[in-house]
């Protein structure tokens, strides 16, 4: 089981937290442009990315995510105007604390994805996927329950 | 009797360890608790209270019941005892005199029609090894509740002092333990083990605690108890934490709540209480809105509830664990006194 | 391995009636197509849906009903809104019966019996009134006052009008709060309707409904002169284990799983007032 | 300390008989000479259990947003710390502030029994500073140890003043510290992922889920706690493995981020000593890195870290790099 999951075969769970006026638009341009992205990427779609709450991070990472990356629009183009002032705040003390208790820094991200910037989409979850999948299974913070029985 | 040096521990832990789980008082990160024993760990027998009780050992935290799987309209039950029934026989070791007093508590609760099988299992795998106290702090009181922490009960009965622990078995499974460790243990040690009784029985005399009124809390007095004014005040600075649940030997409320998993639903049992805003909440309401109603639940199922249900035996052992750790040092000491202090009025 | 008491069993809902805007009661078989497990009149069950939730439920239909059993559940909360969008087919989990029963084969023998209801408070009085119906020769005459906010909210009226109210040596009054178009029975609350019908206070009473209807309507009854020792209510608290163990169901030193749900009167006057 | 606190009972004494307040609250002798409870006196006969001394650590802050609901008004003994927590609670419109009168209240540093106790001292029954050092009698008779070694966490670092007071019974002076209050985080920070793991690992194991630093915080003041909402999918009552401790203390830590005045009650009550305030601290000494220094309950108005930003923040992809710090 062991070597099974460390082979190059791993493909991680990567929950995306979209926001509906940039990035799930985003992803929608990019899926119509034939622009690929993998498919182990779940998105969620937010009405804003201040909708993230941290706990949906922690949740995501409880029932198994192997990484979570939250998208909303770039500073000062919210579609509520400061919406993602306050979710940079946040997510940035939300990072630094993840880190601080020792979960891998890489496995949670930010990114500013326009909805015109399909290919960006693209471009930034297949990096993600990448990173991921190179770092491995998470084995930090998953809730043990969630796999049982496998 | 027999004894072992106290060098010689370690070698009579990995001997129990080898065939049987053994579960004793474990230094981890700065605090003792009870947790299974493996090469290299902390053992901590002269800490007198550990932070949680080895209740644990037979009603943990939390535990799985059952696992359900659906598909569509259909449910499967899937039964998780058999993983416990396979489980090895394990030692529970160190237990003091006030600990084990409260295992009969719990036993009234658990091992009553209907028999929890759950805790059944892992009672009837567990060899108890008693250990006496020779240090009592100011904070307990197990003699009020009769209890002689010179002597505990239990399968095995031991007593620890500089050079050696002192082992006395007492029933059938505490023979047999014996045996397997029949090779590190020499014979000797009544003489140390009642001069330090003696000099034990000295101190528990003076404890100040030691002459605490429960004449009462009596079934007959239980409207006049639920009744008294002093609650409020009593009740005032509680914060409506669990800390003194989750640390008491007898406590036993618990919860059973799903968990949802990748597989189907897991149903677990977890520790609960009733100090808890939603211990008692329902969809149309809550029988108990304040936390003085709730700080009274606490204090009249151990003194008056628990006793008029089983034979006058209160569920209260006085191990002094609520007296240590209760963050606004409200405890079962100060209710015994403010209300047992009424009694001629 | 099964008579684990937190274990329960599987039962399939055959049958699901609406009753009223917010009741809808269940009927309820094991896999096998049979009836899950016997009980008496009073006791009650846990029913639920794995990760949802488990509550306790009083199981309304008789004992006497040798196919099934039902439970009527008004719409409140976590669970019991799940089950209500449940469809006929789907499966839940039921474990009991839990607690004491009506004391329909002691104290109740061959007196006149007396059922007070107020709205969703009638599915435990259910299980009673139809077990005594099916031995109706035990009993003496019986009188049933049932009432609601409204006619609507009066469950199953349609075995109430066609089925109980021409059972013989049987009165039944109904009433609502307030007037209401397309009724012309009685208007009011139960305990003023209860002492206006000036009922003898030599039969045994059984009260189940919301504690404030409880309360007023017992005042009514001791004022017309019948004795604590004859009445008789059902509680509800939260529950977990059923069996008397997990601790939150208590009233005083009495547990409510395990020594009621059934109270005398009587005996609630000896506990604290604390449900 | 026996002349503040007679000071301070004579002062509960006027107040509660010219009736300008209807109770006092401050704290009650206990069993032993070092376990006083929060209290609250409505009349000068309750006040015979009154006390002040090296052992009232508790902070009383959060027990107003109750009381001050309550008819009249009420005089309240503050420490400095308590005082922020008291701005903090009032800035949320939690307490009413003009059914309080604050008194503030001398403070040279609590002593926590536990770490007395630690000390292998056992049936003490009084406690007194000497200088740099304590006095512990016990019945066995007289111990000597260095204050540093036995005053609570949260006021080993203590360097605050008052924020708030209508009068003020102070008879010492406090002396500044010179210690650094980020000094263990930075050292925590110093570490390398495996060693911060591996350290929360071992004292979060420990949480046994007790919800006391949660109920005893007085920036946790939601009338429904997240973690007791079964709608919010993450309640729960038991730790059943390593990753809902951690959820727990983020989610716990997070949400007073902003608004923690570093009280450190957090670790006071916690019954296994986890070091709960290095969570804190640590949101504490990220904001002051990234938004500038902000200490939360100074005043009792003002937006805090997490509901204000600016153009130019740091971008949380950043935070790990050098830039931010």
């Amino acid at each position: 089981m062991q070597e099974v999951t460390e082979n190059k075969e791993f493909t991680p769970n990567i929950v995306a937290f979209c926001c509906n006026w940039c990035s799930y638009a985003g992803a929608d341009l990019a899926g119509s442009s034939r622009m690929t992205y993998p498919a182990n990427v779940k998105i969620i779609r937010v009405p804003c990315s201040c909708r993230v709450n941290p706990t949906f991070i922690l949740k995501a990472y409880q029932q198994g995510a192997d990484g979570v990356i939250i998208c909303g629009c770039h500073p000062g183009d919210c579609h509520y105007v400061t919406g993602n002032y306050y979710t940079r705040r946040r997510i940035a003390l939300l990072f630094s604390m993840l880190n601080y208790m020792g979960i891998e820094k890489e496995r949670t991200r930010l990114e500013w994805v326009s909805a015109a910037e399909g290919q960006k989409f693209s471009a930034v979850m297949n990096d993600f996927v990448k990173t991921i999948t190179e770092l491995g299974e998470n084995k930090r913070l998953t809730d043990l329950r969630v796999k049982e029985g496998e | 009797m027999k004894k072992i040096a106290k060098a010689k521990l370690n070698e009579l832990y990995a001997k129990i360890s080898e065939s049987m789980g053994l579960f004793l008082p474990i230094k981890r990160a700065g605090e003792v608790n009870y947790a299974v024993w493996g090469e290299g760990k902390e053992v901590s027998l002269e800490t007198l209270k550990t932070v949680k009780s080895p209740k644990n050992a037979f009603f943990p935290d939390s535990e799985n019941l059952m696992k359900f799987k659906t598909e569509g309209k259909n449910i499967e039950i899937i039964d998780v005892r058999k993983d416990y029934k396979e489980e090895k026989p394990f030692v529970l070791f160190g237990v003091k005199a006030c600990d084990y007093k409260a295992i009969e508590v719990l036993d009234r609760v658990f091992l009553a029609d209907p028999v929890d099988s759950y805790y059944q299992a892992r009672r009837e795998a567990t060899t108890i090894v008693t250990l006496a106290c020779s240090k009592p702090e100011e904070s307990c009181f197990c003699k009020v509740f009769g209890i002689d922490a010179t002597a505990p009960c239990g399968d095995v009965t031991t007593w620890l002092d500089e050079n050696y622990l002192y082992w006395q078995a007492n029933t059938e499974k505490g023979e047999a333990l014996t045996a397997l460790v029949a090779d590190l243990l020499e014979e000797g040690g009544e003489e140390s083990v009642a001069t330090q009784q003696e000099a034990t029985k000295a101190i528990l005399e003076k404890l100040p605690f030691s002459a605490l009124d429960l004449s009462r809390f009596k079934p007959e007095n239980l409207n006049d108890l639920f009744n008294d004014p002093a609650w409020e005040e009593m009740s005032e600075a509680c914060l409506g934490c669990g800390t003194c649940t989750f640390v008491c030997p007898t406590c036993q409320c618990f919860d059973i709540r799903d968990f949802k998993t990748s597989e189907g639903v897991l149903r677990y049992r977890c520790w609960d209480s009733c100090m808890y805003s939603d211990f008692t909440l329902m969809a149309h309401g809550n029988s108990r809105t304040t936390q003085m109603q709730r700080f009274r639940q606490r204090f009249m199922h151990k003194l008056v509830y628990y006793p008029s249900q089983n034979d006058g035996l209160y569920s209260c052992v006085g191990c002094g664990r609520c007296v240590n750790k209760c963050p606004q040092h409200l405890n079962i000491v100060k209710v015994i006194k403010t209300l047992g202090g009424k009694n001629d009025d | 391995m099964t008579n684990e008491t937190l274990i329960p069993k599987v039962g399939v809902i055959t049958d699901i009636r609406k009753d009223t805007p917010d009741v809808k009661t269940f009927r309820v078989v094991g896999t096998d197509g049979k009836k899950l497990f016997e009980h008496m009149p009073g006791q009650c069950a846990m029913v639920s849906i794995p990760g949802v939730g488990e509550c306790m439920f009083s199981i309304t239909s008789s004992p006497t009903n040798e196919e099934y059993m039902e439970f009527s559940i008004k719409k409140c909360g976590c669970v019991t809104e799940v089950l209500h969008a449940l469809e006929e087919g789907a499966q839940v989990t039921v474990r009991g019966p839990y607690g004491k029963n009506f004391p329909v084969e002691g104290d109740f023998k061959g007196k006149d019996l007396l059922f007070i209801a107020g709205g969703i408070g009638l599915a435990p009085l259910r299980s009673v009134i139809n077990y005594v119906r099916h031995y109706r020769e035990n009993y003496g005459k019986v009188v049933i006052v049932y009432g609601a906010r409204s006619k609507d909210d009066l469950v199953d009226i349609e075995e109430i009008q066609t089925e109980w109210m021409n059972e013989p040596n049987t009165e039944v009054y109904l009433t609502i709060d307030r007037p209401q178009e397309g009724w012309d029975g009685h208007v009011g609350f139960v305990p003023s309707y209860v002492k206006e019908l000036g009922l003898d206070p030599n039969m045994t009473a059984v009260l189940c409904g919301p504690p404030i209807m409880i309360k007023f309507t017992l005042a009514g009854l001791l004022e017309l002169g019948f004795d604590k020792s004859r009445v008789y209510t059902t509680l509800e608290l939260r529950m977990k284990c059923g069996v008397g163990k997990c601790g939150r169901c208590n009233v005083g030193d009495k547990f409510v799983c395990k020594d009621g749900p059934v109270f005398r009167m009587t005996e609630l006057d000896e506990l604290p007032d604390e449900y | 300390m026996k002349e503040v606190e007679t000071k301070m009972l004579e002062r509960a004494k006027e107040l509660l008989e010219s009736g300008e307040v209807a109770r006092v609250v401050g704290w009650k002798k206990g069993e032993f000479c070092y376990d006083p409870s929060p209290a609250t006196f409505e009349s000068v006969e309750e006040l015979k259990d009154f006390t002040y001394d090296w052992f009232c650590g508790a902070n009383l802050s959060k027990y107003l947003i109750q009381i001050s609901k309550k008819e009249g008004k009420t005089a309240v003994f503050l420490k400095p710390c308590d005082t922020y927590s008291f701005n903090q609670l009032v800035k949320e419109h939690r307490i009413k502030r003009e059914n309080i009168h604050v008194i503030a209240v001398e403070c040279r540093g609590k002593f926590d029994i536990e770490k007395i106790k630690a000390k292998g001292i056992s049936f003490v029954t009084g406690a007194q500073l000497d200088g740099t050092q304590v006095k512990v009698s016990t019945l066995y008779g007289e111990e000597t140890l260095e204050k540093s070694d036995v005053v609570l966490t949260k006021c080993a670092t203590c360097n605050k003043d008052y924020q708030v007071q209508d009068e003020a019974i102070i008879l010492h002076e406090r002396t500044k510290k010179d210690v650094d209050r980020f000094a263990e985080v930075a050292k925590l920070e110093a570490m390398t992922e495996e060693e911060r793991f591996a350290f929360w690992r071992e004292q979060l194991s420990k949480c046994i889920r007790c919800n006391a630093c949660r109920n005893v915080c007085p920036a946790c003041s939601c009338v429904k706690c997240v973690f007791d909402n079964p709608a919010s999918e993450i309640s729960a009552k038991v730790n059943s493995d390593k990753f809902e401790e951690q959820l727990f203390h983020i989610i716990r830590a997070f949400h007073v981020a902003g608004r923690c005045t570093d009280c450190g009650e957090c670790s006071r009550v916690c019954p296994q000593h986890i070091p709960l305030h290095l969570l804190n601290r640590k949101f504490i000494k990220d904001i002051d890195n990234f938004y500038g220094e902000y200490q939360a309950g100074e005043t009792a108005e003002g937006k805090t870290p997490l509901t204000s930003y600016t153009e130019g923040d740091t971008e949380p992809n950043d935070v790990f790099k050098g830039e931010a710090k």
